[in-house]
């Protein structure tokens, strides 16, 4: 994956920024797509359960997908769909997770946003706001103890999960053994219906840096550009061994919470406000303003991507659901510790 | 008019709200939201300032309730799951549930969990934590089965002069209907005769009463009377109640929604093993979730919770004992 | 030689560091200073590096080690009491226990809960959480009563691929001695028959094996034979043992520290009176720490929890019936 | 009592000043020769559990029992038996606690540390850190549920009980919703035997009052004239209705963590360092400097003080000790809704 370091100035910045920024794009519109048609599909009845969807967090998203290399840990939260395939996760997992498709790397057992393989570094989430990130910090922990240096490990979070107890443990944690942690929160100025007024006092998350010793760093998450260069250094600067970085993104919520609720309580103002841009529509204007790409060209992207994802959806719905009876309903990893209740 | 579980829920706080000036909801999106469930719709519009919205810090809000309590208050505290009291865990049993006993001072404050599985709801939004908070002394553990109880156990809770564990079950607020409220209650502490019988006492609680109750409508049709007792609090838990159904049947079947290892089944039938073991024809039995996570898959879910169609299979085998 | 339950225990952790690289112990205190109860004593300067002192952060330190797990480590995380865990409840159980069964990546942590009460401890540093953490699907617990089984048992913890809950009684730290560590050792889930009897089965776990033994000698001058069946692990639970004692017996209590309602004694009962009504010649009983607090003082806490001398009281009676 | 605030200059200010400091100093004296009868107690096994004492941390302790009204919210921590007894706590109170006599507070149900009247907004901490944060947080929502303004929550931690979530959440509540708390720290170098190194790695903790929005102060907790004038200071302005108050103190522990501690692990040059200083005995100096008491009356308070905490001690080792048989063993207030067990 190509980093955008400032620091480190190349001959070929240009087009690796370009670059870079064409295949953000793509990810970001095969996310947005394949997060539609998952509202759609829950609109149709056909989900079990919610649907979560990261409309408007896509640059963000996309641009922690994609400073991380193979090797690296990610533990993505609900709103990151496009940093999930970004990062490695194809369309048919995702599909398969929704769908409740047997092969999926949950096979029914968990659901939607729940979803990944641990042991490729990439974390599904439990629900509890903030747990994941003392678990990167173990496993890069893991890492130092055996010997593998210049891994990174990236996490997301809204600005709700920074209330509660386990952000503050964990971020004070990794501060305490300078682990390479890149911790980034969206302030999508909501969590559920509670404005951010109702959730921190602070003038803005990023002075929350100072008070445990890591590296802070602000942006515009509307702005993809933005959020490939600062995501990119601070995941670099973790790589440099300079410890725990904090990104917090400005943002909107661009849909509900989750598809079932309508978001009537998100100001108009704030719809208006540069806050509430599409970061998505931003980067296609900038791509064609820059010449990187015709309109058109966005088109026939948008419909590559439509086709990858009506493939998937179609391929997961035709998949086996999970079968009850042959289940092993067995908890431990240790079988035979295992008890059986008649 | 035709009222739901949920609806229940919320009239009983409005009303709660409207008499005592003492009672403040605070929890997330309970505000001008109205909840994550609607349980508290209109409350913030009706009684202004006393509907707060909480950050995503469930410690700190059951901290504060009891603080609050201490000064006289009768907070309600809305957790959006009960999933996510794990995370108020330490302020419930170390703090709440303490505080009595250490100072004389009572802990007035009534802590709603959205219990229980649904259809798709996943390991981390549908468990039954009951059991857990039971088993710490100085809680009582409500666990309503209908709308009338849902309404009048709510009132109860928040008059009650100590911490209370409300278990309000997320598949009974929208399925389950009444015609009214009820005008009258039964104390707290007392279990309900949900449907007489002399052949087999299905004791139940919370959603599992519906089962139950399903099970031995089934069962008539074949003319095998079941009692059904609903427990309606598990602590206090109505031990004559079930006792006094059991001497009449000779058959224990206890079902709980929750995991396996203890829990209120296992309570249930130890107490009944102990203090009424000659009053029973053949061995107790019970049927509990499966001991895995509650999965996601509605295929699974519908396996893994007791259902009718396992209730059922569990109440003829014990029949045949 | 004589070595203490809590030698026991430093020295399954030395072997574990000598014998497994993929060993640490992260924990308040347990590095240089070896530990609030010296269980870690040296082991940072013999192992250095992988005796981490850890910020008061329970919640982050369970989550860490779940993260190293899933890397392949095998963590033991060690709270200054079980009584903190409750801070690491949420990461204990909806982390850690329910991983393997969602992913099929096995989380081969141990969490040492140093549990029980002694003499002056109080509400908050006495308690016994084993029934808590056995509810949840997919944890081990286990409960040593002695020496040779906190050895044995820590080690086997740490090679068990699950998470284990790993409860240490305080008040055995001491006064428990043996001659010397055991080179084999029962299996995990196997019940062990402490003393054997034809009278009455009494069982327990944990601290409550001492009393019990107690009650058997004292007993066994009246010419009645109590067989003591030590759990060793109540998660899972020998339920073959247990009933292979009753069958003998036809009589059996059961006793526990811990609070009365639910918990290991209630499960106990429970399985024996559904699977094994038949060989109960009276009803089970059983036998709990009173449903308060643990207190403070002495003269409270003798009596808050069962001794020798109240278990005795309720063998006898259990006797007669 | 007597509040400090630099802004608001008095023509009394002097004798202000010296009142305060030396009812302060009394206060520390109090604390600390009862701190010291409770740590003899203890070596020689006349008290159950352990002895948890405030050495060198009594100017901290008492500028914040001095610097609150009648009316006003303290939740103390193992280290305030000074603050306690500035708050208006009684010795006898204090040892009849330690003492397990039933005619204390805690009826020997809870012990040594563990003592209060909620009622009197004096409240009994329970163990874990940074629970009774939001505790005294819900006591200053209810008053401004029931229309009383003007009072003030004060409560304690050390630098280790930073690390926990609890406190977090808490100081975030506070900072939310605007409360009159006053949260203070103090960093005496030692979590047990855990260094501040292991514990956060911010230059200090008052940097982290930016990122809640609060306001913060950092001081020297070995010089008394230093905590009475910035403890006030955080009084006051939470009392004026600027929100909570981060207060961080240095200093050092002069005690074992516990009496059954030696703190063989703190470094000598540590000790020796500024921070290391004996708070009571640079106070006592700074008074006959002063010209504020004689050496001899500095000596004359110290024999009326131990006097005082010896005539406690007897009366309370007289005392009767709980009775198990009497014991209602009823942990509910709603007595009908216990359950008995057999
Ligand atoms: C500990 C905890 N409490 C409550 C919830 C319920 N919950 C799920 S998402 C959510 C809002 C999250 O807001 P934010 O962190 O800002 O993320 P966003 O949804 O805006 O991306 C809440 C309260 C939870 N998941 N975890
Ligand atoms: C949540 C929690 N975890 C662990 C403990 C055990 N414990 C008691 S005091 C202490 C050290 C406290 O250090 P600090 O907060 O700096 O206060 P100090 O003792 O230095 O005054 C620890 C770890 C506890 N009380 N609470
Ligand atoms: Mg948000
Ligand atoms: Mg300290």
């Amino acid at each position: 994956m190509i980093q955008m370091v400032a620091s480190r100035p190349a001959t070929g910045e240009v087009s690796s920024c370009r670059d870079a920024y064409l295949s953000a794009y793509r990810w970001m519109l095969l996310g947005r797509i394949l997060d539609e048609k998952f509202a759609s599909l829950y609109r149709a009845g056909k989900i079990h359960g919610g649907v979560f969807i990261g409309r408007g967090q896509e640059a963000l998203s996309v641009a922690i997908g994609q400073s991380l290399r193979k090797g690296d840990i990610f533990a993505p939260l609900i709103r990151d769909q496009a940093g999930r395939l970004a990062f490695g996760e194809s369309v048919l997992e995702a599909a398969r997770t929704y769908l409740g498709s047997v092969l999926g790397p949950m096979r029914g057992r968990d659901g939607n946003v729940h979803r990944g393989r641990p042991k490729e570094g990439y974390l599904p989430m439990i629900s509890h706001l903030g747990a994941m990130i003392p678990v990167v910090n173990g496993m890069l922990l893991a890492r130092r103890f055996k010997g593998i240096a210049g891994t990174v490990g990236a996490t997301c979070l809204g600005e709700g999960g920074t209330s509660t107890g386990a952000f503050h443990e964990a971020l004070n944690q990794a501060a305490v053994e300078k682990l390479p942690l890149v911790l980034i929160i969206a302030n999508n100025q909501f969590a559920y219906s509670t404005p951010s007024s109702r959730q921190f006092a602070c003038r803005s998350l990023v002075d929350r840096a100072a008070g445990y010793g890591v590296e802070g760093h602000s942006l515009d998450g509307t702005d993809l550009t933005a959020c490939l260069k600062v995501v990119g250094e601070a995941v670099a600067n973790a790589r440099d061994g300079r410890g725990p970085q904090l990104v917090v993104a400005r943002l909107l919520r661009l849909c509900g919470h989750g598809e079932h609720d309508d978001a009537g309580y998100v100001d108009t103002k704030l719809k208006q406000s540069p806050v509430g841009r599409d970061c998505l529509k931003v980067a296609g204007e900038y791509l064609v303003r820059q010449n990187w790409a015709e309109r058109e060209t966005l088109v026939a992207w948008r419909n590559e991507a439509t086709q990858k994802v009506e493939e998937a959806i179609a391929k997961a719905q035709r998949e086996p659901a999970p079968d009850p009876y042959t289940e092993n309903w067995c908890a431990l990893a240790s079988k035979h510790l295992s008890e059986v209740y008649e | 008019m035709s009222i739901t579980y949920l609806e229940a829920i919320r009239l009983a706080q409005k009303r709660a709200l409207a008499e005592d000036p003492r009672v403040f909801i605070y929890g997330q999106d309970v505000g001008a939201f109205g909840g994550a469930f609607k349980a508290t719709k209109n409350l913030a519009q009706e009684f202004p300032g006393r509907v707060i919205d909480a950050p995503i810090s469930e410690d700190a809000m059951v901290g504060a309730a009891i603080g609050a309590a201490i000064e006289g208050m009768r907070p309600i505290i809305e957790m959006q799951f009960a999933d996510f009291s794990t995370v108020g865990f330490n302020q419930i049993i170390n703090q709440a549930a303490a505080l009595h006993w250490r100072t004389q001072v009572p802990c007035p404050i009534t802590i709603r969990l959205p219990s229980g599985g649904t259809s798709g709801g996943g390991p981390f939004h549908s468990q039954s934590m009951e059991a857990i908070y039971a088993h710490y002394p100085g809680l009582i553990v409500m666990t309503p089965a209908t709308v009338e109880d849902a309404y009048s156990m709510l009132l109860e809770a928040v008059a009650i002069d100590d911490p209370v564990i409300f278990c309000e079950h997320k598949y009974l607020y929208y399925h389950l209907k009444a015609d009214q409220l009820p005008t009258e209650a039964m104390p707290t502490g007392k279990a309900r005769i949900a449907r007489s019988g002399r052949d087999l006492t299905i004791v139940a609680y919370s959603a599992m009463v519906h089962e139950a109750l399903a099970v031995a409508e089934e069962l008539a049709t074949e003319g095998t009377e079941v009692e059904v007792v609903d427990l309606r609090s598990i602590k206090p838990l109505d031990t004559d109640t079930v006792m006094a159904s059991v001497a009449r049947t000779g058959r224990l079947l206890c079902v709980g929604e929750a995991f396996p290892w203890g829990g209120v089944t296992a309570e249930v039938i130890a107490r009944v093993a102990s203090e009424g073991f000659g009053l029973l024809d053949a061995p107790p039995q019970r049927l509990n979730a499966k001991d895995t996570p509650v999965p996601y898959h509605p295929n699974l879910w519908a396996v893994h919770r007791p259902t009718a169609r396992s209730i059922v299979v569990a109440a003829r085998k014990l029949l045949r004992q």
